[in-house]
């Protein structure tokens, strides 16, 4: 287990190495001069208090030169200064951060609670008429624009009956953007959790347990499922990942106060520091939360944890 | 010595086609795609009006009548705008898993065929790449150079290269340890006619499917980032920026809103039943 | 809209609001949301609106503007100036107190300026203080300011937001312009969360001299929380349930709010902001005269403000807006070039452009506020005379950065024209535009110049009314800045019938001082 | 005798998209208390579906008809409750997916006799300990703990047999029980079988397709095929005077390990030939990579192997799973590269060459895999795979290709006119001689013989062998046979390699081999190695120790070498 997830925490620090280098250098793919677009208000400036910002980020130096500032900066905390109002970056996702992930949990949970029992049920009465029912509602889940769903449950919930409140970051705030968010990836829970039950129901090990004599609600319930959910789990990772994504878009139409919304009006403002900070910050969200999943990969599956 | 059981089975395993047809998925998503093309090929003739022309009705005609789909606030024939957004969809979808699909192929194939350092160069980077996660690939692409349709599509396509990669490979990584694959070495056969002529053919089914469940992803991704404003720029009857621009009309006219998202959603579905009955299909084993 | 829609919404609300939520809204708590947040609180970083005017709520001004938007006292009693206008010794009102209980005095306003003129880390305003050298201290309430040379723009600039005096205890504290904002104004700032919301108290302190506002005194309401609500929708959604009081509506759901009488709307004048086609002015197309005037000609902003504001914008005919000194519509509308395809069309093929080899422009327009919309009518109507123009939809830091750039780029033969904004409380503001070098590295000439030097150094309020009109002639015989529209837009408040008091000042500033909110 | 388990007119019927197919047809027989009842047949005759349905596991879409008295009961009758576990006990063919994964090997034991109240959980521990020591699992202390990754495939079929023995049940249907498994160990799980059945009385069906196996244990045989009961009767009689054609055919197609083969007449012959191969101090490791590194897991594929292989001899390397014998073929092909040593063929070392002088030294050595299905691209016509080596190595015209590729065809026992067809259309006998036809294309010196049978049932094993002897004799073609089935190679092979663990232990001819093996480990393999005679006394083995001589060849008789 231990080699497991060594190999896993030190794929993820490569990835997060990975970020750093692609953030410096994103502010050179940037068209244009990114100090000039700075500081395109001011009229007090001078050409020589613009060098002055330039020097001191270091878009003078080489490209590996920057990279050691950007680090030796990073190392300390320091993400650097907005461009809107001049204040350190990473208060200002911090501030935001805990948000995004609440709602991306919640999302996460809700699509766990609806996604995985019906991907059970559509598994155990394979090939019924429940099962096809139930995977045509995932595909069609999974087809449906989450923009879309969450403008279509603003509307409803919000504007025509008036259920929900729809400014704000409290809990109430959160049902919206979380079951929005949430559905979709439901559907994607629902017919992975299908699939991989079906696979452990044709096992032979499954087989093995009913002539033992085992009643069907224990072979399920013991073998199918904790054997069953194992392939699940290793999706989830990537499934929060997902989350993180659409949490950008959901957060806009929900006027929920997180990163992805940030990180939308920064682009929007080319507010360099900013999407550097939110990509670097995404990234280690999802590498620690595919971390964490991993591990408990590896405490669920005894061929790892006892490797 | 009689031959006992030495017999070929009867009857060939069902053509692919048959399979196809059998498999109800499969015959409605094509039904679907084959009708999207089909208004994006004919949407001059089918569009009855020009979809950039303002006032070509009143404002906010709700559906019906004069206007099947209504019209917009610029008093634009939603109909027109609708069937000509097929073709943009069409094309965002082309173009952006066409570029996944030829660079994923490139660097899994290659990884797979030249093993070595190579393999563990390029594979390694894509799983670096693939935990950045595609949203975030694209919405740094569009960061950097800046929100437009074109850009957008390229963000889309490039950010689910790694995935394209991961799934080309393994498929390959397969083809090369099968035996037939192998005789063709030991028959002395050149790096060429292995790709080509084995390689290609047997990874090309797999990636035919992931291509066309690939398009649904591309698709809601474009329309995604045009959503928030970083995609598609006005006039363009892109989908998403329509839906987008429907924001504003919810109380006044819902009908902004509800077309172009259910053109996406059956659009998208359409892709989706279509690679769920390709890969029924070219699958026999994998019935699920 | 029913009425039993409206009454489902307001019970459910009720209920909402009784299980204890997002905003805590309890009953001396005036909620205002707006469609995005501030940058800082620090004045002298910033230049957006949005920060502008809630600087105006926590911060006081030297000066003050009347309904008209002329400069009167308030912070200071009155100013006198040397004959030469290069030094200007203003008084203080006495007992002003800053929001951390020091008195408010001359040196919190040489702290303002110094801070403005600072050697590191000057303002982003810095051009617009003026050739300010030295304030000086002379006693306690009387400061000087000494100029270089003359300028008559600084005293309208006293009076607004971007010369909030920030009290020199501001030095010591911690997190100036994130957590800490200490001014004098009528409210107290208790929190920022950013993206989400800032909470104001009343400053029980506070006396008004000059602002207007009917309230004497300190606020009635003892809080002020402004809300971030991006979502239009939404804003309403909240504002019809009670979520919030104040709120700018959707545009297009106006009509339909002013019909039901549920909330009213009012829409601010004398907003100062002016909206303009500017041209990349140094390569062609638009480097020759007439090719901008064909943009000019094909342009009926009147129609397509209507399409997408109805009546919450006006067009406008000058280079500075309705309630800017200099402005007159009659006078301006001679030169403006008036609608008229035909005209464009001619000059278009004057200049060698048809269906076949049509001008192509890019159209860059600023985000926000239904003006992608606005550019969207706008290159339909180019289209009509063959302009084929491409929009490019920015922010504006963007979009000022851009500009520059398309301005700076001599190369090419793909023209470059967009949709600005700015907005001023003097014609000043054409300086800043239109004199050597040009914010935006644009179009200038020595004869411009001339007649914008003299409209900063002309005292005499008629002659400098003439120089004013007589650069508003040039610019828009020329075309280089074509007026389109003084946007009430934004600046549309919709507001819950129980909200009392409630008025937008000139240039976008609501004064929340006379509000209450009845039962 | 009477019987535990009477079963009348079995018939079985699975219907999928619209067709129904008979798999299993009238099958009646009765199994007795102590009586081990074999039911064998090759793949498709229904073998397995007959014990599906008589435990209540035949999948949804598949219909029973019949009886099965058992206990006073009829099991199949509609809405009859299943004797599953405590009543019949069933034993699977693969010991690695038949035990679930993720939990231990003590909760599986003892989960079923808990929850059908034969134990409380207490009791059912030290029950499940003393049954995992009854078959022979060392430290079952330890074991209950583990989980099934952890024990070898083995093992793992112990744990399935005491599962099902802590049950208690009256009859055992054991399903291929040993074919996953190596020969030394299927020895020993079947005197577990017989022990058990000796012990405790208990009936028990095996269902197998090695006539080997059936002589071994059964007492009575029951012979199926397509479905069908071919013939039944005591397993002395079924071996000595079968009555149907079909079982007489069945017999003779089983390679005998007890006679000398049909090529042992040439084996002088070739012994005289002169080296053609040369393969000297061939080393192989294989590193498993866990993500990102190298793990520190290496597996000793080859050990310092050498050999000769000499020109119109047939050498069969044989060996268990893991012994090597692959490696050193794919090396020979150079399908896989060796760390160290030299393959020389006339005077060129194969391990040396790269690019174009590969590629043209290929064509001498060619390769027929295991697995008929994936030998052959299944995207290409047959006609344009076997046509590959020639289009590669000649300039012939398209024409010419034709024609020999028809030859060839004709020449493996296909027509000429299959060609144009693709592999899914062929049958698992003729895509392997499609495969031999594709090997014979290039005209090659040497042809390495990967299992090529093994994945085939056993009358089409024997045609296939029939074809490469064929061959042999006709074109003079020089082989190198793997193969784990020491009957097989006892009919095909002049010389032979016995492997293990990465080296050689004994190499010789043939019959030298057999008749005096000099290496215990050779002595245990063939001992294991189930013999299709009845009469030959059963049990009678001497365990496979781990130590062995594996040091360097020594010639203990002319061209007879053993490791010391």
């Amino acid at each position: 287990m231990w080699r497991f997830l060594s190999t896993r925490i030190a794929m993820g620090a490569l990835t997060i190495l990975a970020t750093t280098v692609l953030v410096t250098l994103l502010i050179h793919a940037v068209p244009g001069d990114p100090v000039q677009i700075m500081y395109a208000q001011s009229q007090g400036t001078t050409p020589e208090q613009i060098e002055e910002v330039r020097r001191s980020l270091g878009l003078d130096r080489s490209i590996p030169v920057q990279y050691a500032m950007f680090m030796e900066r990073l190392l300390q905390g320091d993400l650097g200064t907005t461009i809107r109002g001049g204040q350190p970056v990473l208060d200002v996702i911090l501030q935001r951060l805990p948000n995004t992930l609440v709602l991306a949990c919640s999302a996460m949970f809700i699509a766990i609670v609806i996604g995985i029992p019906i991907g059970f049920l559509a598994a155990y009465r394979e090939g019924s008429l429940v099962d096809t029912g139930l995977m045509i509602l995932a595909i069609a889940g999974i087809s449906m624009p989450h923009f879309w769903l969450g403008l279509m449950l603003l509307f409803f919930f919000a504007l025509e009956l008036g259920w929900l409140p729809v400014s704000g970051n409290g809990p109430l705030n959160l049902i919206l953007p979380a079951l929005t968010l949430g559905l979709s990836n439901a559907a994607i829970f629902a017919r992975l959790t299908r699939s991989s039950m079906i696979d452990v129901m044709h096992q032979d090990f499954v087989q093995t347990a009913y002539a033992k004599g085992l009643p069907k609600s224990l072979v399920l319930r013991r073998h199918v499922l904790r054997a069953g959910f194992l392939p699940v789990v290793t999706m989830m990772g990537l499934q929060f990942a997902f989350m993180m994504g659409g949490a950008i878009v959901v957060e806009n139409i929900f006027s929920w106060n997180g990163v992805g919304r940030m990180a939308v009006e920064a682009i929007f403002q080319r507010d360099y520091p900013v999407i550097q900070g939110f990509i670097l910050t995404f990234s280690v969200v999802v590498v620690v939360v595919a971390i964490g999943i991993d591990a408990l990969y590896a405490v669920l599956d005894p061929r790892i944890r006892r490797a | 010595m009689t031959s006992l059981t030495d017999i070929p089975n009867g009857s060939a395993p069902p053509g692919f086609w048959r399979r196809m047809v059998r498999s109800s998925n499969g015959v409605v998503g094509l039904i679907i795609v084959l009708g999207l093309i089909f208004c994006a090929a004919f949407a001059d003739l089918l569009a009855p009006y020009n979809p950039a022309r303002m006032g070509t009705g009143g404002r906010f005609l709700p559906p019906g009548g004069k206007f099947l789909l209504g019209t917009d606030e610029f008093g634009r024939d939603m109909l027109s705008r609708i069937l000509y957004g097929s073709r943009l969809t069409l094309l965002i979808g082309a173009v952006a898993v066409g570029i996944s699909l030829t660079a994923g192929m490139l660097v899994g194939m290659v990884a797979a065929f030249r093993r070595g350092w190579v393999e563990t160069l390029l594979m390694r980077s894509t799983d670096v790449l693939f935990s950045f996660t595609e949203t975030l690939i694209a919405l740094s692409f569009v960061a950097v150079l800046g929100p437009s349709l074109q850009n957008a599509v390229i963000a889309v396509g490039v950010a689910a290269v790694p995935f394209y990669a991961r799934t080309c490979y393994s498929a390959a990584l397969v083809e090369t340890s099968k035996p037939y694959f192998e005789a063709s070495i030991a028959a002395g056969a050149a790096p060429g006619r292995l790709v080509f002529l084995h390689l290609l053919p047997n990874v090309l089914p797999t990636m035919i499917v992931v291509a066309t469940l690939g398009v649904s992803t591309a698709i809601l991704a474009a329309a995604g980032l045009s959503f928030l404003g970083l995609g598609a720029q006005p006039p363009t009857s892109e989908w998403g920026y329509m839906l987008a621009g429907s924001r504003d009309y919810i109380n006044r006219a819902p009908w902004l809103m509800t077309i172009p998202g259910l053109a996406i959603a059956i659009t998208v579905l359409g892709f989706n039943l279509l690679g769920d009955g390709l890969r029924t299909s070219l699958d026999p084993v994998e019935r699920r | 809209m029913t009425e039993m829609r409206t009454k489902s919404w307001r019970t459910a609300a009720a209920i909402g609001l009784a299980a204890g939520l997002a905003v805590p809204a309890q009953a001396a708590d005036i909620v205002w949301a707006r469609y995005g947040d501030i940058d800082t609180l620090d004045p002298h970083r910033a230049t957006s609106t949005l920060s502008l005017q809630v600087w105006s709520l926590i911060y006081d001004t030297l000066l003050a503007v009347d309904a008209d938007g002329n400069p009167v006292p308030h912070v200071a009693k009155s100013w006198t100036s040397n004959e030469a206008g290069t030094e200007y010794t203003f008084s203080l009102q006495e007992g002003v107190m800053c929001h951390d209980g020091t008195p408010l005095d001359a040196s919190d306003v040489k702290y303002t300026i110094d801070q403005a003129f600072s050697e590191t880390t000057p303002s982003v305003t810095k051009g617009s203080w003026g050739p300010i050298t030295g304030a000086e201290v002379v006693d306690p309430l009387t400061i000087k300011l000494t100029l270089d040379t003359p300028f008559v723009a600084m005293i309208p600039f006293l009076a607004d937001s971007f010369s909030s005096i920030i009290c020199d205890s501001n030095a010591d504290a911690e997190g100036f312009g994130t957590t800490t904002a200490i001014g004098s104004g009528p409210w107290k700032l208790i929190s920022w969360t950013k993206g989400d919301r800032i909470v104001l108290e009343k400053n029980a302190d506070y006396t008004n001299f000059g602002k207007l506002a009917d309230n004497p005194g300190a606020p009635y309401e003892d809080g002020l929380i402004i809300a971030v609500v991006p979502e239009p929708q939404a804003r309403y959604a909240a504002l019809t349930t009670g979520e919030v009081h104040i709120a700018e509506p959707p545009f297009d759901d106006v009509p339909a709010i002013k019909d039901s009488g549920d909330l009213n709307i009012i829409v601010a004048e004398n907003t100062g902001q002016n909206v303009f086609w500017e041209f990349a002015a140094h390569r062609p197309p638009f480097n020759d005269k007439r090719a901008r005037l064909a943009v000019a000609h094909a342009t009926d902003a009147a129609t397509a403000i209507n399409l997408i504001y109805g009546d919450l914008s006006i067009p406008e005919m000058c280079p500075v807006s309705r309630g800017v000194f200099g402005n007159d519509q009659d006078f301006c509308a001679q030169y403006r070039p008036e609608y008229d395809p035909d005209k464009s069309r001619a000059l278009l093929a004057e200049l060698g452009y048809s269906d076949d080899n049509p001008l192509e422009t890019a159209l860059l327009v600023w985000t926000g506020g239904n003006r992608q919309k606005l550019g969207e009518v706008f290159q339909a109507q180019l289209a009509e005379v063959g302009i084929k123009a491409s929009i490019e939809i920015m922010d504006i830091g963007s979009l000022n950065a851009r500009v520059r750039q398309e301005n700076e780029n001599t190369e090419g033969t793909t023209g470059s024209m967009d949709m600005m904004t700015w907005s001023w409380y003097d014609p000043d503001i054409l300086y800043a535009l239109w004199h050597t070098p040009g914010a935006y590295r644009g179009y200038t000439s020595p004869e411009l110049d001339a007649i914008l030097d003299e409209t900063r150094v002309l005292t005499d309020p008629d002659a400098r009314k003439a120089k004013v009109q007589e650069a508003f002639r040039y610019l828009l015989e020329n075309a280089i800045h074509v007026p389109l529209y003084t946007p009430g837009w934004e600046w549309v408040f919709a507001v819950r019938p129980e909200v009392e008091g409630f008025k937008v000042a000139p240039f976008v500033y609501p004064i929340f001082s006379d509000v209450k909110i009845g039962g | 005798m009477s019987a535990l388990l009477a079963v009348r007119d079995l018939s079985v019927t699975l219907r999928s998209g619209g067709e129904a197919r008979m798999l299993a047809q009238d099958v009646s027989f009765d199994v007795a208390r102590g009586q081990i009842l074999s039911i064998v047949g090759e793949s498709g005759s229904g073998k397995s579906m007959t014990a599906k349905a008589l435990m209540g596991l035949l999948p949804p879409n598949a219909t029973v008809s019949g009886e099965a008295w058992f206990r006073g009961a009829n099991l199949l009758a509609k809405g009859s409750a299943p004797c599953r576990g405590t009543g019949i006990g069933l034993i699977f063919q693969e010991p690695m997916t038949a035990l679930t994964p993720v939990l231990t090997i003590g909760t599986q034991l003892t989960e079923a006799m808990v929850v059908l109240g034969l134990a409380d959980p207490a009791e059912a521990r030290r029950r499940a300990i003393a049954m995992l020591d009854r078959v022979g699992i060392p430290a079952p202390d330890r074991r209950m703990r583990q989980y099934p990754h952890e024990l070898s495939g083995g093992m793992r079929q112990r744990v399935m047999i005491a599962m099902m023995m802590l049950l208690e049940p009256e009859i055992l249907i054991a399903d291929e029980p040993t074919t996953a498994l190596d020969v030394t160990v299927q020895a020993q799980i079947l005197d577990l079988l017989r022990d058990i059945v000796r012990d405790t009385r208990i009936g028990l069906i095996l269902i197998t397709h090695d006539m080997g196996v059936v002589a071994e244990t059964a007492q009575d045989v029951l012979v199926m095929k397509a479905g069908r009961t071919i013939e039944a009767g005591p397993v002395a009689r079924i071996f000595t005077a079968p009555s149907a054609p079909y079982t007489r055919a069945l017999l003779d197609a089983v390679p005998r390990l007890d006679r000398p083969g049909s090529s042992a007449g040439m084996v002088a012959g070739a012994a005289a030939g002169k080296t053609l191969l040369s393969a000297g101090h061939v080393s192989k490791t294989f590193h498993a990579r866990a993500g990102l590194f190298a793990s520190g897991l290496a597996t000793r594929a080859l050990d310092d192997v050498s050999l000769d292989i000499r020109q119109g001899e047939t050498l069969a390397l044989v060996g268990e799973s893991g012994s090597g014998k692959s490696t050193l073929g794919r090396v020979i092909t150079r399908l896989t590269d060796a760390d160290h040593g030299a393959v020389t063929l006339g005077e060129e070392n194969l391990l040396t060459l790269r690019g174009k002088s590969l590629r043209a030294a290929r064509r001498k050595i060619q390769m027929i895999f295991q697995d008929p299905y994936a030998s052959l691209d299944p995207r290409q016509r047959i006609g344009t795979s076997i046509a590959e080596p020639i289009a590669i190595h000649t300039t012939l015209s398209r024409a010419e290709r034709q024609d020999r590729v028809g030859g060839l065809l004709a020449r493996v026992g296909l027509t000429p006119e299959m060609a144009a067809r693709y592999p899914h259309e062929f049958s698992g006998g003729q895509r392997q001689r499609i495969a031999i036809a594709r090997a014979l294309a290039a005209g090659p010196v040497l042809i390495v013989a990967d299992e090529p049978t093994s994945a085939l049932d056993v009358s089409i094993q024997a045609q296939i062998l029939d074809l490469l002897a064929d061959l042999k004799r006709e074109e003079g073609l020089t082989m190198l046979f793997i193969s784990h089935d020491l009957a097989v190679v006892r009919q095909i092979a002049d010389r032979v390699a016995v492997m293990r663990q990465g080296r050689i232990l004994e190499l010789g001819p043939t019959e030298a081999v057999w008749t005096a093996a000099r290496h215990p480990y050779t002595r245990a393999l063939i001992d294991a190695a189930p013999v299709p005679d009845p009469t030959r006394p059963r049990g009678v083995r001497r365990p496979v120790s781990g130590d062995f001589a594996i040091g360097a060849l020594r010639e203990a008789a002319l061209g007879h070498w053993v490791a010391t």
